[in-house]
């Protein structure tokens, strides 16, 4: 598909997984909509941030741990996800209490590259001037 | 302890379903009685047979029907709430010239009295919600 | 006897822990569940405020929600507990009441 | 019925009138609840305190109004309706923005009186000490 | 213009789809056009036709359906979060084994590439919910 | 062309407002919608904020949601304007996209 007919989407993930359902169902739509090949970025602000925590233990709960599926994104081409400084810091939490995640950089031999783009506000606020679709959630 | 517990959320959107189901259970295995959940708001959603879940996930509406057999819970359904949802029994769909019903098994629909009474019988009246 | 306090939501994303905080009575039990747990980490912005709370009542963190979320025990800030759902029936039976704020 | 069989009940009034329709389906179980005869009190906190603003139309929302449901409450038998000076107060709110609600005294000669008391956050905390049930919308 | 318009919560719990409505009527009064209407999470249960509302007050679905047949909008309630929630039309019933179905008129259920679809196609995608 | 930001909730219930503010750019458009009009109010703890944006956006509140919660046009904080379903459509069509803060 040529770059003209690609549009800029962007998910902004706002809540805590488990909780309610928005987290999960965000992510469903992220990995449908990666078959459209369109330039995709995901935003984890306030406490959608906690989406991306390692270590999640969904068993006492009785809930799908569905926090590898972010980990598997990078397969999908989504390679983008913005977190964003300030809903870390305001939480207590540092990039050091999230998931590792990666993808692999075919353009480079294979090489794992980080998916995980740690912006402060004002950048977070200039992306999104940058795009076409917003999806919130 | 007599238990009154009400659900205010549908299953799946928030997790007050769950944690009242977890918390119901916990009850009945340290002996409790449960005098009444009653299915308030969109609490009344967890009350529909339709729903199926992703296989992988937990089955909300069957856990709580499960329950309610094992250990002949009174699960209600709120009349008013579920008339504004889509939730009917056979009753409910014959007064109102519906074609069908999606009430699940185990599940009754009654008045907002019964929510009261429950505050009333119960010796503690604890909520699930959002 | 006092009220059991329940709280669902993150003190980041709603006042409701803030004016659960505000409501509750000295002796009284604030029980953080669901999304609530998020506001027991130490560290964060809203420590300070339960931290002070905790001179008046004991709080309590359900620990499935908190495992849930990827928060283990030492993320927890000092003197909050921890309890399963069966710890969670017990407090209810040792309040007089059960006030959820949602 | 006598006093030993009536519990206090109380509902606490969170949120905002027409955005959700927790303050609509709230009063609806007040109005059925009234026929149980308890010893009941309404609680307007945070949000909560706009279900009883004055001069509420709908028209424009398309959808029902019930604010007049609360000026009925009184022969109902629900003639307490705690309100929180604070919440009032950092919403830029005072009394007189509120529906005038009132009830018929009969040991009165139905003289009329105020169903609205405003209490500040200490004296809720207090009011929530003496309850036997607690419903929260 | 072309708008596509996304309903995640259901009727009467939230406003979102009273207010998704009328700024659907808005739009079509000014002359623009509706690509799709989306529902998404809670927002399926705007789909049923199993609601029966007070006489008083207005019905959703209905406003919904008769905007549909009005001006063609194509309605897509979303199928994997209508599975979880109890939205079902024939097909699905069949396929589920289920014993009813409960979608109303001019609602179809698809999957979720409607919803990027949609983002694609529209000049501009508006979001209502909770 | 900038961004139209909606805002459906109240700022004393959510933090969605605050987060919606902080990511609005100088020439964007923010729209209070729904429960979000209650932000709209005068003389409220959280009147400063908002006119503080109002130097670098335009500020609508939508006046169908103002009069349904016992709003007037005078209650409203200067520089704020309303706005009804018709002036909702137009604001989506003249900003390059439309950002909920939910």
């Amino acid at each position: 598909m040529s770059d003209e007919n690609r549009k800029k989407f962007l998910y902004i993930n706002r809540k805590a997984p488990y909780g309610t359902i928005y987290a999960l169902e965000s992510l469903e739509v992220v990995l449908i909509g990666a078959a459209f090949e369109q330039d995709v970025s995901l935003a984890f602000i306030d406490d959608g941030v906690y989406q991306l925590m390692a270590n999640q233990e969904t068993a006492g709960v009785g809930m799908k741990n569905f926090s590898k599926t972010y980990r598997a994104l990078g397969d999908y081409e989504v390679r983008k996800l913005y977190v964003e400084k300030e809903s870390l810091a305001e939480r207590g939490l540092t990039a050091e209490n999230l998931m590792p995640i990666v993808y692999e950089d075919e353009d480079e031999d294979y090489a794992e590259k980080p998916s995980l783009i740690f912006v402060d506000r004002s950048e977070m606020a200039a992306l999104i001037q940058t795009q076409d679709v917003i999806l919130s959630f | 302890m007599r238990f009154g517990i009400v659900v205010n959320e549908g299953p799946y959107t928030h997790q007050a379903s769950d944690t009242a189901y977890r918390f119901a259970v916990a009850a009945l295995e340290k002996g409790h009685e449960i005098f009444r959940v009653f299915f308030y708001h969109d609490g009344v959603n967890n009350g529909t047979r339709y729903t199926v879940p992703p296989q992988d996930d937990r089955n909300l509406q069957k856990l709580w029907s499960e329950l309610a057999e094992k250990h002949g819970l009174d699960l209600v359904v709120c009349i008013a709430a579920a008339q504004r949802r889509g939730i009917l029994d056979a009753n409910e769909a014959k007064r109102q010239g519906k074609d069908g019903d999606n009430i699940a098994p185990g599940f009754r629909i009654s008045g907002l009295g019964q929510l009261i009474e429950a505050g009333i019988q119960a010796d503690r009246l604890v909520t699930f919600g959002d | 006897m006092g009220t059991l306090h329940t709280i669902n939501k993150s003190p980041f994303e709603r006042n409701s822990f803030a004016t659960c905080l505000a409501h509750a009575s000295a002796g009284d039990v604030i029980l953080m569940i669901e999304d609530g747990v998020v506001g027991a980490r130490k560290g964060s912005s809203f420590a300070p405020a339960l931290a002070a709370k905790l001179s008046s009542c004991a709080i309590y963190a359900l620990g499935p929600d908190l495992a849930a979320r990827g928060m283990k025990p030492e993320d927890v800030l000092e003197g909050v507990k921890l309890v399963d759902y069966a710890g969670f029936v017990d407090l209810t039976t040792e309040k007089a009441r059960v006030c959820a704020w949602l």
